[in-house]
């Protein structure tokens, strides 16, 4: 039986290619109509494929979809097809699902900005590329969904390109993505050089066939793994390639959700977890894979504590989450990665699309510092935002809390953890719930701190002004006294604060949902749940506790299992208390400083003087990296490259030869006199030559 | 008996006497006339060989570079005719536009 | 040196040369007298059909019928004063009807009149380049026709010539028209003759004719049932090359007083004159040759009378022939320029050419 | 002998013909000089026993090509040609030139061709039977390409020669 799986992909596609070829003469609706319809349709099939592949006996499983051969060079052939199994079955879901959450959420924010076709047609663009990455049944393919995403997100984060720095921004993602891209070009040559092949069954097979022994081929594996970690760092925002993401939130705030929180940036995450054979296979890997991880979610929380713009919190705090996803991978925990990840796309989705309807409530203002006090205001948004951050923050029974420790108790506990590895985690879950908890307090509590009559036309406060719609227009010329917003939907023409449209609220409510629930199909043994998506992912990697305690599901030594998960439960237990500790501890502290004694972060600012600026500064990397790497790079390209080889050396020969056959023609142009009867003495003269030639070719 | 080369000498010297023409001669029409006559004397050298060799195929040759000959004075003149009427003189050496 | 010359000329080796040039002299002096006294007679003809057309007597005085006019005519056009007008060049005013006439008379030498002649012991064909071959065969050049057709074409020049050297619009004129429409329709002429050709297989004239003797129905006009269509198609072509009525617009006196002769006078127009009525026979003997059979005709009674019944019966088509011409010009009204040029060519040569199509069809289908 | 002596007459006339053709002023001379050239040109042929070839010689450019100069000279009433002086490239190029190239040709020619080749009228065999099949046998394909020549050649002309867009 087929499943069709082509469709998925295509049916973005063909949206994005309906709206971007027609989209300008058609109006707002018929746009948000074809985005909608074909991202659902997808989502539809999306969610028919995976209970039809539910249904399928294991030994069918992975079911691999050939639609044909895309190139053949003698005996080396990429076919393109597309590959389901459970890992792809659940990033496909979390992709098709939460980006038609946020095409609905799309609708009501871009309402007002320029080029509403334009966004639509390049988020499906997006969509459809990470669908074919997902879903791709070899490297190049995958690579091809790779690339694709990479192009879609420097076209969204550019999105206003009027502005320079979006412009830049895009630009930076794009360069920094290259950088990576290359790592893991170098790594399918590899693959292609030693395997011959590029389709996943094909090379995990011949992995497998290596002996256990992690000598034999170790080395190649090992290259391989790293080149591939080089790419995964590269897209999922790791050190040291972390650098674009903060930038990439110049792009809209739906953009920044979908692609920069939710789905692309996992990307990275999601191709070590399918090439866990190979991972698996390299311990040195897994520790570097293991280090980036958790250096990059430290360090990226300690900046985010003392970020001021609503947007950069969350972007650092995503770039701290993907270090934890890539800290459960690196132990060789690739479930609990995926678990994570699959929260994650919830919970951040949702905070990101909160902030963007704080931002919207208040008009385009992304600073904290001027917003405050909009829970009275926009309360759907307050609540949901609410939902989030506790679910970020690992506040028990929500799912960020789940997912979180299980990716600490396997730190810790599986034979490629360490317990620095948890110390730094558990670290760093108390920033994550401090500075979480630093956002809302700042946005929601205490009282508006903002302008009353917005003067901004849009949110991004972005020069296409003229595009504003009349609702926006209405800002400026605004009656001061405030009324209350008595309805939250009414997005009248008054400078308060206001809650957003419904087209924005129900997504948020629906993410609020599913960040609720999202954790429980991961609740640990520990916890007295059955970790189901550890048992769901199973067939497609080993899990560690399978590793560790042999063959654990084939039930051979059943007491050493039950002694083993009985130790394992209760160290689990006291690692849950302290994490659910550290989280009410950052709570708390956010409670303090930003509500109770808001004099105090200025204090402490202070005293910490030189750490907190560099910190400010995030530690000054764009300008290390500029001095170290950027200069000198362009300065070579200007002098040598630019100067030096190309304007003089090519230009210099061109011209030249061209003035030399300008010079000759001058002189020979005189010959051609327009007098037919000197052409004919030429002629003559010539033809007399040839004659004498012959006659001297025939008689010598 | 006489010699092939005078009929080919003979050739030559019209050729010649075309060359000629076409070099020394101002007026457009007699320009034309010496082409005609080099074609005559390229005629008549085809005609000799035939002669030499006993083959037929020479006059064919012949046969061919007469219509050319007619096909190129028909549509020669058609030319000479449009220049005049815009140019209003038959001497090369006026109609000398087509340069830089 | 002489028997050279006489080889070069035809002469088959069993002859005598002096003999020979003898012959040819001889033949080439009676033809010429009588060519010229039917061209003169065909004139005093000429004036007395049109003349009882048009309800007049034409010439009565000179002589019975007046049947010496053309003598009286030649005499004043010998003593009339020639006089050259100023401005003309001078060569080519001078050259120029002789050329004419040279033409005209040239052309009648490749026609054959009859078959053998037999003066006591010379036997030679009735045939200016007729030449008796060993067997007693009489042959011809085997490229008569084309001959003709070059020779009639070269008196073109004389008209042309005559109308451009004497420098005067009206004969520049009709010099133009003459030349123009005889380049044209000596297409369709050509053409109209290439049906012949191929019904008969041959460009020796004395083989055309040999080749349809015999009776009547073996003329080519007949021979196949359709070179009746090729006849019209001759004919009208012949008229046109002989500048004749309907198609005299080289001479046409309500336009250009005498087209391309306004400035000629005395024997330089008379040469013009016999040059036109010389062609006017040619083209009926190519006509009779061509078409109407030859000098094939009922042969009876005594030897001599043999051979000279052949040549009465050639004689009397081309009268035949001559009374059309007058009677066309005493009928028709002359055409206007574009029109002659249209009828040339959009009308006689699609003509002849559908013609040569269908007699290729027949000779194929016969073969 | 006299096969010698009318070949020396006919080239003389050839000869003087060009000859003419180059010295006179007024184009309607040189094109009567030229008419003499082509006709006495198929006489020489006639010499060579090509018989066929001097009849459309005479036909074609005797009668047809020679007239359509003469028709156009008539036509455009040109003049005696003017003194224009010439391009210097045609004298100081081309008639060395020429020189070299005649001189160095005839050389050739006279060294390279002493073999006696002639023929006498008797033995024709420039025949119109011999032209006609060859003609419609083995050079078919060039025969009809040339027709179809002549029709573009036509068609050309027309084009050219009509008077503005009427």
């Amino acid at each position: 039986m087929t499943l069709n799986l082509w469709l998925i992909p295509v049916l973005p596609a063909a949206g994005a290619a309906i709206n971007g070829f027609f989209g300008r003469r058609f109006s707002n609706k018929m746009v948000s109509a074809v985005a909608l319809a074909s991202t659902a349709a997808s989502f539809a099939w999306a969610l028919l494929a995976a209970i039809r592949l539910l249904g399928m006996p294991a030994d069918q499983l992975p079911y691999i979809e050939r639609i044909g051969v895309w190139l053949r060079s003698g005996d080396f052939v990429v076919e393109y097809g597309f590959y389901l199994d459970h890992l792809s079955m659940i990033m496909m879901l979390v992709v098709t699902g939460v980006g038609f959450l946020i095409h609905v959420y799309s609708v009501g924010y871009m309402g007002h900005e320029g080029g509403y076709y334009r966004f639509f047609s390049y988020l499906n663009l997006f969509m459809f590329f990470m669908l074919t990455l997902v879903l791709a049944d070899n490297y190049l393919l995958m690579f091809v969904g790779w690339e694709g995403v990479g192009l879609a997100s420097y076209l969204l984060i550019g999105f206003f390109f009027l502005r320079d720095s979006a412009a830049n921004a895009g630009k930076k993602a794009f360069i920094a993505n290259r950088v990576g891209d290359f790592g893991f070009l170098i790594a399918l040559f590899l693959l292609v050089k030693h395997f011959g092949t590029l389709q996943y069954t094909d090379i995990f097979h011949k992995v497998a066939e290596f002996s256990p022994g992690i000598e034999s081929g170790a080395g190649l594996l090992t290259a391989i793994a790293l080149l591939m970690l080089v790419g995964a760092t590269g897209k999922s925002a790791q050190i040291p390639l972390y650098v674009w993401l903060p930038d990439a939130m110049e792009g809209p705030t739906p953009v920044s959700a979908l692609i920069h929180a939710a789905t692309m940036v996992t990307a990275g995450v999601y191709m070590i977890a399918r090439s866990n054979a190979i991972f698996s296979r390299s311990t040195t890997a897994l520790a570097v894979v293991a280090i980036i991880g958790c250096l990059t979610s430290f360090f990226a929380a300690t900046i985010g504590i003392t970020q001021t713009d609503i947007k950069r919190v969350l972007a650092y705090s995503t770039v701290s989450q993907l270090g934890y996803m890539f800290l459960a991978c690196g132990v060789a925990a690739y479930s609990a990665g995926i678990f994570h990840l699959m929260t994650h796309a919830f919970f951040k989705a949702l905070l990101f699309l909160g902030a963007g309807s704080a931002i919207h409530a208040v008009g385009g203002e992304q600073d904290m510092r001027k917003m405050g006090g909009l829970k009275k205001y926009a309360p759907y948004t307050f609540w949901t935002m609410l939902i989030a951050t506790c679910a970020i923050a690992g506040i028990p029974g929500l799912s960020g809390f789940f997912s979180k420790d299980e990716i600490l108790w396997q730190a810790f506990s599986s034979p490629h953890g360490h317990w620095a590895f948890w110390l730094l985690g558990i670290t760093t879950a108390f920033m994550t719930s401090f500075y979480m908890f630093r956002l809302l307090f700042m946005t929601f509590f205490n009282e508006y701190r903002g302008p009353v009559a917005a003067q901004h036309t849009s949110h991004e406060a972005q020069p296409h002004a003229a595009t504003a719609s009349a609702e926006h227009a209405g800002h400026t010329h605004a009656v001061p006294p405030p009324a209350p917003p008595t309805n939250a939907h009414d997005h009248g023409g008054h400078g308060e604060p206001h809650e957003s449209p419904w087209a924005m609220v129900v997504p948020l409510v629906l993410l609020a949902v599913l960040s609720v629930i999202g954790g429980y199909v991961g609740v640990p043994k520990a916890l007295h749940g059955g970790n189901h998506i550890e048992h769901f992912l199973a067939p497609v990697m080993p899990t560690i506790t399978a590793e560790a305690a042999g063959t654990a599901h084939g039930g051979a030594h059943p007491e050493q299992e039950q002694s083993q998960a009985a130790e394992d439960s209760s160290l689990e237990l006291t690692l849950t208390g302290v994490s659910v500790a550290v989280a009410f501890a950052g709570l708390g502290l956010a409670w303090l400083l930003y509500v109770k004694r808001r004099d105090l972060p200025a204090k402490i600012a202070n005293s910490l003087g030189g750490l907190y600026t560099a910190v400010l500064n995030k530690y000054y990397v764009d300008e290390i990296y500029g001095a170290a790497i950027i200069g000198p790079l362009i300065a070579f390209s200007t002098r040598v490259l630019w100067r030096g080889i190309d304007a003089t050396l090519i230009d210099g020969s061109v011209n030249s030869g061209a003035q030399g056959v300008r010079e000759l023609g001058d002189s020979l142009r005189h010959q051609q006199s327009g007098n037919i009867r000197s052409y004919a003495g030429w002629v003559t003269a010539g033809a007399a030559l040839v004659i004498l030639y012959m006659v001297w070719m025939g008689t010598r | 008996m006489v010699p092939i080369s005078y009929y080919l000498v003979l050739s030559a010297i019209l050729f010649a006497c075309g060359v000629a023409g076409f070099l020394i001669k101002r007026n457009i029409i007699t320009i034309f006339m010496s082409i005609e006559l080099m074609l005559n004397a390229v005629n008549l050298t085809f005609v000799t060989f035939a002669a030499q060799w006993q083959a037929l195929s020479g006059y064919i040759f012949v046969f061919f570079v007469m219509v050319v000959a007619a096909a190129e004075a028909a549509v020669g003149f058609a030319i000479i005719i449009a220049v005049f009427r815009t140019r209003e003189t038959l001497n090369v050496d006026r109609v000398n536009l087509l340069k830089l | 040196m002489l028997r050279e010359a006489s080889l070069l000329l035809g002469m088959h080796d069993s002859m005598n040369a002096g003999m020979f040039l003898l012959v040819a002299i001889i033949k080439i002096a009676i033809t010429v007298g009588v060519l010229l006294t039917i061209v003169a007679y065909s004139v005093w003809l000429e004036r007395k059909v049109v003349g009882h057309m048009q309800n007049r007597w034409g010439p009565t005085r000179v002589g019975p019928f007046g049947l010496l006019q053309p003598l009286a005519d030649g005499i004043k056009f010998i003593l009339k004063e020639d006089l050259t007008p100023p401005y003309v060049n001078r060569t080519l005013f001078i050259l120029a009807p002789m050329l004419a006439l040279v033409m005209a008379l040239t052309s009648i030498a490749l026609v054959p009149i009859g078959p053998n002649i037999t003066v006591g012991s010379v036997t030679t064909p009735i045939q200016i380049t007729g030449v008796e071959t060993a067997n007693n065969q009489p042959a011809d050049i085997g490229i008569g026709l084309l001959i003709i057709l070059g020779v009639t074409s070269l008196g073109v020049y004389g008209i042309a010539l005559a109308g451009w050297s004497s420098n005067s619009k009206y004969s520049l004129l009709g010099a133009l028209r003459a030349s123009a429409q005889m380049i044209s329709y000596e297409v369709a002429l050509g053409l109209s003759l290439v049906g012949v050709l191929m019904v008969s297989g041959s460009f020796s004239l004395r083989t055309i004719v040999e080749r349809q003797l015999g009776s009547p129905w073996h003329w080519n006009i007949f021979n196949g049932g359709w070179q009746i269509v090729a006849f019209f198609i001759y004919l009208m072509a012949a008229f046109a090359e002989t500048n004749r009525i309907p198609f005299d617009l080289a001479e046409a006196e309500t336009e250009l007083v005498a087209g391309y002769h306004t400035e000629y006078s005395s024997m330089k127009f008379a040469m013009f004159f016999m040059a036109e009525y010389a062609n006017m026979v040619t083209v009926a003997c190519l006509a009779s040759v061509m078409f109407l059979g030859g000098w094939s005709g009922p042969v009876f009674g005594p030897p001599i009378l043999q051979s000279l019944l052949p040549i009465l019966w050639f004689l009397a088509r081309v009268f035949c022939f001559i009374f059309l011409y007058i009677w066309v010009r005493g009928t028709l009204p002359r055409f206007r320029y574009d029109q002659l040029m249209g009828f040339g060519w959009k009308f006689l040569l699609p003509l002849s050419i559908a013609n040569i199509l269908v007699t290729g069809l027949i000779v194929a289908l016969r073969a | 002998m006299s096969h010698l002596i009318l070949f020396l007459i006919f080239a003389a006339l050839c000869v003087g013909g060009a000859i003419n053709l180059l010295v006179q002023r007024h184009p309607i001379n040189s094109a009567l000089s030229l008419v003499l050239v082509t006709g006495s040109l198929a006489l020489i042929y006639l010499l060579l026993g090509a018989e066929f070839v001097a009849a459309i010689q005479i036909i074609i450019y005797a009668g047809a090509v020679m007239v359509l100069f003469i028709f156009v000279i008539m036509l455009l009433n040109a003049g005696a040609e003017e003194e224009t002086k010439g391009s210097r490239v045609a004298i100081l190029l081309g008639v060395p030139g020429l020189i070299l190239g005649l001189s160095t040709a005839t050389w050739v020619l006279a060294t390279r061709y002493p073999g006696p080749g002639s023929v006498i009228i008797g033995q024709l065999h420039g025949t119109a039977p011999g032209m006609g099949r060859l003609l419609f046998r083995d050079f078919l394909l060039p025969f009809e390409v040339t027709s179809v020549l002549i029709l573009i050649a036509i068609m050309g002309a027309v084009v050219l020669a009509r008077r503005g867009s009427d």
